[in-house]
């Protein structure tokens, strides 16, 4: 099998020499080795433990301001009569935009066959689970009385009443739960394969015994195979409308209503922007310190880091076009609600979160537009923490600017966020990061079988190629080939 | 879940219900409403809740509801029908003028206070205090047995204890002729206590009798007696006035004959007639009254008897008939109030006897002099004032008498020292040091409704029975008598003036009733006979006891002295003016959450009181809004809260009375700041201080511009305000009244589909008339006491959450100095195309066939998004369960017909759908038609100036059909097609063609 | 990796017989959860059927059945107010002065009227707080005792027999019709339509132009 | 012939079938392709990798998920709209913001969702049940060597219930594939 040296900058996109995904020494048994050993272990390193104490703390007051709120009242948070909505939903948008990368890069990547994903896809697609289960957390604690909030579902009950389907907040529940079983579907089914790996390569019978249930009794069969990629690939064209209309209708929650600042058409491609723009850089924040720490350079190569950055750099100025545009129309429109919304956003008690927003979203990408940028870990690394903070603000802008000043002065008022408000949004954190921690530990974080075949020794000589990983009319392997033994 | 609303409970009788051992213990829980401490961490019990959140979570499930008793009388009293609500007439007393009400009663319970359509007083509307009386009822502070104090030491006695120590020392003062025995009284227009008086000082000859009032009318008297030598008082007619001057007058809000004064008043400010009236109004701190005025100048109180004099030599040069004393004005002022008098001076003179001049109480007795002699020399008399004989006019004012009791307490001469009411250890005038002299006397006795500051400097205190729970009787301030007749048997006991004085002049005791009963009122000289009496109860005036015209001329010796009087300088340095507070009045209802809740008309501000500013004068003195100031005047100094409002006259303080009370209650306890140690006898009204910023900040929780708002937002509020509050001068709609219209265009947006049809058979709709509306608060109250709108606190308010359904908002215009003031009460607009409702998930907000907005509290899960999509930001959340610690005394104010709402539940304005649909049942079962007019929310039940009007738009004779249609009538924010059944007619303003804006 | 590895674990053969049962139970599960709360969580299951001891073993088959005395001697103000009320013991004295005047059953009735503290009565039909409901404006229009009390002449323990449920509310206030009857009908117990009740009624409504309402403000204020 | 055969499995336990490894995809696509051309039927390959070709090497007819899909998308497409319109305009109408009882447009969110998770619920349902899941037990899983077919080697099973089965001829068949090993594994 041809191997690659790790010395190979493969991150050069030449057409003529395509590069190679996997670098190093690495065959299937290493390559398997590799990323089945940190799943493996039998117990992790220090750090892990350190990690997962302060997540799982945080989880902890997460709860405890929960039961808080539960007892005592929305009260408990800063919001008041303009702005009803505060942290609650910002942190909603924010998490399911977080959501959408996963989605994204398992989904779209691979429609638009872009093999580079299968290093990531495992870990995005888990980010959006965890980070769907953090969104999902907010619309329902964030009502009045939670202990009714099953109202929102179409249920036969006493009352003979159904809920309002003409209401947004109601298509968000549909849209939410939709999309968070989709991916569940789509994570868990990608990982049928690997988790037969495991169940494989179990030394013990705990390990042997739970894997094995997972895995279904996988035998990679071929006549299983075939069904396999055909249902993931159906699973993929599914995924990719679900993945643009779930955002667009988090967006209908405000461009449906009233309220200047909010009642824009903009917003539905202007969200799912910025949901890939904070995904993606939520994928590079966790991915590159692990990287860097479970040394998985030849993996996750410079490459796919700066294709990541690419992406980031192109959503962001998608990003950027949307602010401008907003102020824009706000102008144009000759409508002098819609106008002073925009203004008082730049100006206006709450600039401070508006310029944070820009300098995070519209600025500090801008830094990717050089290559150094883009294949230095730490610099790529520190603009997308950037932009995850951007991207909250973003959201908190539209929602908190928006309504403290609506039509009547008279009414206009200020949001001063609680201790509550603050821990609940550390604790969501919290949340999302222990469930990532958890998947590190027991799951393989690389779709091995993917990733496998993108290897030379993956491909063959003849016969036309479904999905996967593997790409009609284009024969990848050949130029892999040849780089490989030049490189060699 | 239902167990989170407020049950209804059935009782045989008051006494009954207070026996129980869970009444009592409730009774003594802490005040609810204040939520501050919910949000609080640092308490245990808070710590606590998290730690058991996980669990709390768990228990949130509902089962069938408490088992509820059903506990019918025994003997049921003839025409009394659990659940159905009984109409009382009796009257309210408020510093010696009286207003008839009319208090609904469920079960034998008070819960809404409304004006008595036939009190001339009130002809049917009733003052926000007076509203919220049935809270004051219901105060679980309110005292309950007579507190003995001595030697530092205080008991708890019974009434057998009282009265074993009262009979007979009253037998002992009887013996000694009443020596030594000096009674202070609050200021009271009784008939009966009056009679009792003249008994008491024919058995007590000896006997002295003191009044104090602290926000008295003492000046406007002595005024009198200077014109006229006679103890008279002006009755003024405003629905004659064609043009009005009031001088620091306080004709819309502070009068006591105020409701009826704005009635006419605004009567001739809609500009229908064909006439519309013109006031000038010159005062030192923005008021109800010169924010209505069509001029105001904002001018020093001690300038004040200058610029009188200034119109005085005006209304000479226009040929009036003016006293040769007062033809030259007494010293120049600056230019604009020059201008002012010259207008004023002006119109007046056309206006001829159709005009009237007004002078406020803080004003110098020389200035109310001087104003019955212009409103003699302009014809006014017979046609828009009249004069009739002051009931008690021979009295000393009350500075004179309370300094007269302090010397005698000094000199050691009182023996016994009775006070009935008021709050004199707080409110007389500091020199006086009045409450530490209490003490001088060997036995003091207090009759007050809580243990108050001069109650604990007293040797006894005495519970007094509110006016609900008690017999009596009293005046309005033209004369007419009503009778005050309880509507529940009091609730802690208590005793009322009439007992006490019967009982210390040693008449045969009889019940309070009888003493009433007994009372020639109807000056025919007898008693009322029976037809009659209960003709008076139930109409709840005395028929022809209004006080007669007298005929009175002005003395000529009189302008003399007054011209000299008027020269008198404002002198330099700062002016502090006392001012009453428009929710707490003088600081006897501090204990009442309803009123502390209130947002003040001008400055909007909420549990507190302030000192207020102009912010030139601000900028002057270095002073930030909510910056903490030191007042010196003397030796005297206060500590007080800046607050810089628009129009207050340059140099002058406004100075709220009536807080930093100590003994009021846990509502009132250290709200605010007490104003009345710089408050002196020789000058009670306006004192010269020194003013020093101390750099400190406080919040002052406002309802409006919750933070001080920057730059931008101020420059797009004045861009604003035009289209929200749509004004016209009265020439140019008298000209073309379809100008409005047609300036403002409401173009009828295209709809995106067939507009929906409403099959009901009314269509409810309501117009809200801006030139009428005073914004003197009454509605909101009227609202939060029919609707069970709970208090929700200082901190609450501060952080935007006020509960108040109908809110007034103000708005300035203009120049800081002189800004001219709007008002817009905004309620539920009830859109036809509301955009609270297509957000709702659970469809808890929807439209009904009458083309109401109906919230349906026990369907709402609390997602908000209906406040957000809501253009007028009218809904109301409820961030807390606000009636938490509400005690079961308290929950007795309920309104049985309206849904107590629970916590994380929106609310809003319902058009007071429990009366439509009370009223749609009754008719219905009669099988009648709804006449127009016979449903009317609470808010435009009570509104003094009728500038609320609600009715079925689909009946196009309809009052509120035709103002639908009205020229002046807009909709707010029309432009966004949401078709509200509100809608608002525009302000007229009158402005003099002569002067340009004073 | 493998090789050292001790033997791996073996699924016994029966393990497959999970698929079967996977299948049943994704049938019967949701199905049972479904019937259970359906069943469980109605009114008709919760609430009807209340009946719960009063201080009073007062039997309205006696007085209403039997002597057949009419509803409105003692709930007097179904007709014109909200509540029907309860009596006053006043009431039951009327009778009770002479009749059975030593009876054990009416110590408590004799006690109230001696002491003048009220007979603590038990409520059955017992709405939200947040519904109100006004008997005057259903018994005026025709809607009998029955339809919402039941046979109360038959009952020597007053119970709960209708769901009073929202949705149960709604189905009359949406068609009405087979429940109306002539106002003069309403307290006969046992009073049939003449015809098709259906009709009947239809006829009535109209005539009386009674239009019952479905606004939520028409009950929820 | 069939006797001694017969005799051999009556002493012994049941043979499952014989299993060959490769270690080279083409080898795997090659074996694949000899054993379906000497017409077995009952005889599978198993990768690591999904190995392409594999399914025209071992003769796998196209799957029918997609119909699935289709399936699952029209019933909630149809569910979606019938729900939102029996719900909110026929059952308990309520009057909205003046708007009409049902519009299409405002339907459109919901009906799309409940498309998608209907159609993916459709295929993963399919794939479950077309490929027998979950099935812990199976004879293979018996082999030491089987473990690395989810790791790095390439097999092929025959299985001994295929008509054609013939233990030494399959046996050569395999080898002569080119088969690292071969080997009988039992039921």
């Amino acid at each position: 099998m041809a191997t690659v040296p790790a010395v190979v900058d493969n991150s050069l996109e030449d057409p003529r020499r395509r590069a190679p995904l996997v670098l190093g020494e690495n065959d299937f048994t290493t390559v398997t080795e590799k990323v089945c050993a940190i799943a493996e272990r039998p117990r992790p390193p220090r750090e892990w433990y350190i990690a997962f104490a302060i997540s799982a703390s945080l989880a902890a007051v997460l709860l405890a301001m929960l039961g808080h709120l539960f007892l005592t009242g929305i009260g408990v948070w800063g919001l008041n009569m303009p702005v009803a909505w505060g942290f609650d939903i910002t942190n909603f948008v924010f998490w399911v935009g977080i959501g959408h990368a996963g989605t994204l890069i398992s989904a779209i990547l691979f429609l638009f066959r872009q093999k580079w994903r299968t290093a990531i896809n495992r870990f995005a697609e888990s980010m959006t689970i965890f980070a769907v289960i953090c969104a999902g957390l907010f619309p329902a604690v964030h009502v009045g009385r939670p202990w009714l909030a099953y109202w929102l579902f179409p249920l036969p009950n006493q009352m003979q009443m159904w809920p309002n389907f003409r209401s947004p907040l109601l298509w968000d529940v549909f849209a939410v739960s939709t999309y968070f079983t989709v991916s569940l579907l789509f994570w868990y089914v990608g990982m049928i394969p690997d988790l037969a790996t495991l169940r494989d390569r179990a030394t013990t019978r705990i390990r042997s015994v739970v894997y094995g249930i997972l895995s279904l009794g996988w035998r990679g069969s071929g006549r299983h195979w075939h069904r396999y990629e055909r249902a993931y690939l159906l699973l993929a064209a599914l995924a990719t409308p679900l993945v643009l209309s779930v955002h667009s209708v988090v967006s209908f929650d405000f461009a449906v209503s009233q309220l200047p600042g909010w009642h824009t058409t903009i917003f539905p491609p202007y969200f799912v922007a910025g949901a890939i723009f904070g995904g993606f850089a939520m994928v590079l924040t966790l991915l590159i310190p692990i990287r860097s720490y479970l040394d998985l350079g030849e993996l996750v190569t410079t490459r796919h880091l700066e294709n990541m950055a690419k992406i980031v750099l192109a959503t962001g100025m998608m990003v950027g076009y949307a602010y401008g545009m907003e102020f824009f129309i706000a102008w144009y429109s000759g409508n002098p609600y819609e106008s002073f919304a925009f203004v008082n956003r730049a100006l206006g008690p709450y600039a401070w979160a508006y310029w944070t927003m820009i300098f995070c979203n519209v600025i500090a990408p801008q830094l990717l537009w050089w290559r150094r940028a883009r294949t230095t870990p730490w610099m790529l690394w520190g603009v997308a923490v950037l932009v995850n903070v951007g991207m909250w603000f973003e959201r908190f802008v539209i929602i908190v600017t928006s309504l403290s000043r609506d039509y009547l002065p008279s009414s206009w008022g200020y949001f001063k966020p609680t201790w509550v408000d603050l821990l609940t949004l550390a604790g969501s954190f919290g949340l999302f990061f222990m469930l990532f921690l958890l998947f590190l530990r027991f799951v393989p974080m690389f779709a091995i079988a993917e990733v496998k075949s993108v290897m030379p020794a993956g491909g063959l000589e003849i016969g036309p190629h479904h999905g996967h990983g593997q790409y009609w009319g284009e024969i990848p392997h050949q130029h892999d080939r040849q780089f490989g033994e030049e490189g060699a | 879940m239902s167990g989170e609303n407020g049950k209804r409970a059935h009782w045989r009788s008051l006494d009954e219900l207070a026996d129980t051992p869970e009444f009592r213990e409730l009774v003594s829980a802490e005040f609810p409403g204040l939520e501050e401490d919910i949000a609080d961490p640092a308490t245990r019990r808070e710590f606590v809740k998290i730690l058991g959140a996980s669990l709390g979570m768990v228990g949130l499930t509902s089962c069938r509801w408490p088992k509820e008793m059903i506990l019918p009388f025994a003997s049921q009293p003839a025409g009394r029908a659990p659940g159905v609500a009984v109409q009382y007439a009796t009257a309210m007393e408020l510093c010696g003028a009286t207003v008839g009400l009319l208090v609904t009663s469920y079960d034998g319970r008070p819960v809404k206070i409304e004006g008595n359509p036939l009190h001339p007083a009130s002809l049917g509307a009733a003052s926000a205090p007076a509203q919220a009386a049935v809270l004051e009822l219901y105060d679980p502070a309110r005292s309950r047995q007579p507190v003995r104090r001595e030697g530092g030491k205080e008991a708890r006695q019974s009434w057998e204890d009282f009265d074993a120590f009262a009979t007979p020392h009253f037998n002992g003062l009887r013996a000694s002729r009443g020596r030594g025995l000096a009674i202070l009284s609050e200021a009271s227009s009784s008939p009966t206590l009056a009679r009792l008086r003249v008994g008491l000082v024919e058995a007590l000859p000896e006997a002295r009798w003191y009044g104090w009032e602290p926000l008295s009318r003492d000046n406007e008297l002595e005024g009198a007696r200077l014109a006229f030598g006679r103890s008279v008082r002006g009755v003024p007619d405003l629905s004659r006035a064609r043009v009005i001057v009031s001088l620091d007058g306080d004709l819309l809000a502070g009068h006591p004959d105020a409701l009826r004064l704005a009635r006419e008043f605004a009567a001739t400010r809609r500009g229908d007639g064909g006439e519309m009236n013109r006031l000038f109004a010159a005062e030192p701190v923005p008021s109800v009254t010169g924010a209505a005025a069509d001029h105001r100048l904002a001018l020093a109180a001690g300038s004040i008897p200058a610029l009188a004099s200034s119109i005085a030599a005006g209304l000479a040069a226009h040929g009036v008939a003016v006293p040769e004393a007062l033809r030259k004005p007494a010293r120049a002022l600056d230019a604009r109030a020059e201008r002012f008098a010259a207008a004023a001076a002006a119109d007046l003179a056309v206006a001829r006897g159709r005009s009237l001049i007004v002078a406020g109480p803080r004003q110098p007795a020389e200035v109310h002099a001087l104003a019955w002699i212009l409103n003699e020399a302009l014809g006014a008399f017979g046609a828009t004032l009249r004069a009739v004989d002051d009931p008690d006019g021979d009295r000393e004012s009350h500075v004179q008498s309370v300094t007269g009791l302090a010397g005698r307490l000094r000199a050691g001469e009182v023996e016994t020292l009775l006070i009935l009411g008021g709050n004199a250890a707080y409110d007389a005038p500091a020199d006086l040091g009045l409450a530490d002299l209490i003490g001088r006397a060997r036995v003091s006795i207090h009759l007050s409704l809580h243990d108050n500051e001069t109650s604990r400097r007293c040797a006894w205190h005495v519970p007094r029975a509110h006016f609900l729970e008690s017999w009596g009787d009293a005046r309005a301030w033209d004369g007419t008598v009503s009778v005050q007749q309880p509507l529940i048997e009091a609730l802690y006991g208590g005793r009322t003036p009439l007992e006490l004085v019967a009982a210390l002049s040693g008449a045969r005791v009889e019940s309070a009733r009888d003493l009433v009963r007994a009372t020639p009122t109807d000056g025919s000289g007898s008693p009322l006979g029976e037809a009659g009496w209960r003709r008076a109860l139930h109409d709840g005036v005395v028929e022809g006891s209004g006080l007669p015209p007298v005929r009175v001329s002005v003395r000529a010796e009189a302008a003399g002295p007054v011209a000299a009087r008027l020269g008198v300088g404002a002198g330099r340095g700062t002016e502090a003016v006392f001012l009453a507070d428009a929710s707490v009045h003088d600081g006897r209802f501090a204990n009442n959450a309803w009123l502390q809740e209130l947002p003040d008309p001008i400055t909007r501000v909420t549990w507190d009181n302030a000192a207020l500013v102009g912010p030139a004068t601000a900028a002057e003195l270095g002073v930030r809004h909510g910056e903490m100031v030191a007042l010196t005047a003397g030796e005297r100094s206060i500590e007080i809260a800046a607050c810089v409002v628009p129009g207050v006259a340059e140099g002058v303080i406004g100075l709220p009375l009536g807080y930093g009370r100590r003994a009021a209650g846990p509502v009132g306890d250290g709200v605010g700041f007490d104003v009345y140690p710089l408050r002196v006898s020789e000058a009670p009204h306006a004192v010269k201080v020194d003013v020093r910023g101390l750099g400190r900040s406080y919040v002052l929780a406002s309802t409006q511009d919750h933070h001080a708002i920057d730059a931008i937002g101020m420059e797009e509020r004045g861009r604003r305000i035009g289209e929200l509050i749509v004004e016209a001068e009265w020439a140019e709609y008298r000209r073309d009244p379809d100008a409005i219209r047609r300036e403002r265009h409401e173009p009828k947006p295209l709809a995106l589909f067939g507009e929906l049809e409403y099959g009901g058979d009314h269509q409810w709709g309501m117009t809200i008339d801006l030139s009428a509306c005073i914004g003197c608060n009454a509605c909101a109250v009227a609202c939060q006491a029919e609707n069970n709108i709970p208090v929700v606190g200082k901190k609450q308010v501060a952080r935007g959450r006020e509960m108040h359904w109908i809110r007034v908002d103000r708005y300035f215009k203009g120049s800081p100095e002189a800004p001219a003031v709007a008002f817009q009460p905004v309620a539920c607009q009830h859109c036809e195309n509301a955009p609270c409702e297509s957000v709702c998930p659970v469809a808890a907000t929807v439209h009904s066939s009458e083309g109401l907005n109906s919230m349906v509290y026990n369907r709402c899960v609390g997602t908000r998004y209906c406040s957000n999509n809501c253009p007028y930001k009218v809904r109301r959340f409820n961030y807390f369960n606000y009636f938490k610690r509400t005690s079961q005394v308290e929950k007795m104010a309920f309104n049985p017909d309206v849904t107590v709402r629970a916590r994380g539940v929106m609310e809003k304005c319902t058009f007071c759908v429990q009366r439509i649909e009370s009223v749609k049942i009754a008719a219905k079962n009669e099988r009648r038609p709804i006449a127009d007019g016979a449903i009317v929310p609470a808010c435009a039940q009570t509104c003094p100036t009728e500038a609320i009007v609600f009715g079925d738009l689909r009946d196009p004779s309809s009052r509120v059909s035709q103002l639908h249609r009205h020229p002046r009538a807009y909709s707010l924010l029309a432009e966004l097609n949401v078709q509200p059944r509100n809608r608002y007619l525009a302000k007229l303003r009158n402005p003099s063609s002569g002067a340009e804006e004073a | 990796m493998t090789s050292g590895s001790p033997p791996r674990l073996l699924f016994p053969k029966w393990t497959n017989w999970i698929r079967p049962a996977l299948a049943a139970v994704f049938v019967i599960t949701p199905a049972y959860l479904v019937l259970l709360v359906w069943l469980g969580a109605s009114p008709q299951s919760t609430d009807v059927g209340y009946a719960p001891v009063q201080p009073v073993a007062y039997s309205h088959a006696l007085h209403a059945g039997e002597l057949g005395i009419d509803c409105r001697y003692c709930h007097t103000t179904v007709e014109t107010a909200a509540h029907a009320a309860v009596p006053p013991t006043q009431t039951c004295m009327n009778c009770h002065a002479k009749i059975r005047t030593e009876s054990p059953k009416l110590i408590a009735v004799r006690e109230s009227h001696a002491t003048g503290m009220p007979v603590p009565w038990v409520r059955v039909h017992d709405l939200p707080d947040y519904v109100h409901f006004n008997h005057s404006a259903h018994v005026k229009r025709g809607v009998g005792c029955v339809e919402c009390h039941g046979r109360v002449d038959k009952m020597e323990v007053v119970t709960q027999v209708e769901p009073l449920s929202m949705g149960w509310c709604l189905d009359c206030h949406r068609d009405p019709d087979a429940r109306l009857r002539p106002p003069d009908a309403v307290t006969t117990m046992d009073w049939v339509a003449p015809e098709d009740p259906e009709a009947y009624g239809k006829q009535l409504r109209v005539a009386r132009n009674i239009n019952p309402p479905t606004d939520c403000g028409a009950c929820h204020r | 012939m069939s006797e001694p055969r017969l005799s051999v499995v009556a002493e012994g336990p049941k043979l499952y079938g014989l299993l060959a490894e490769f270690d080279s995809v083409g080898k795997l696509l090659a074996a694949a392709e000899r054993v379906r051309e000497a017409g077995f039927t009952r005889f599978d390959a198993h990768s690591p990798i999904p190995v392409h070709g594999l399914d025209e090497a071992m003769g796998i007819r196209p799957s029918r998920l997609p119909l699935l899909v289709l399936g699952g998308g029209a019933s909630g497409l149809g569910a979606g709209l019938l729900l939102q319109w029996w719900t909110n305009a026929v059952d308990y109408p309520f009057m909205i913001s003046g708007k009409p009882l049902f519009g299409l447009p405002a339907a459109i969110p919901v009906t799309f969702e409940l498309t998608i998770l209907l159609s993916a619920l459709g295929v993963v349902g399919g794939l479950v049940v077309a490929n027998g899941w979950p099935q812990f037990h199976h004879p293979l899983f018996a082999s030491e060597r089987f473990r690395r077919a989810t790791t790095d080697r390439f097999f092929v099973s025959v299985e001994a219930a295929d008509p054609r089965f013939e233990l030494e001829t399959v046996r050569g068949l395999l080898e002569s594939a080119g088969a690292s090993h071969v080997e009988e594994v039992e039921d």
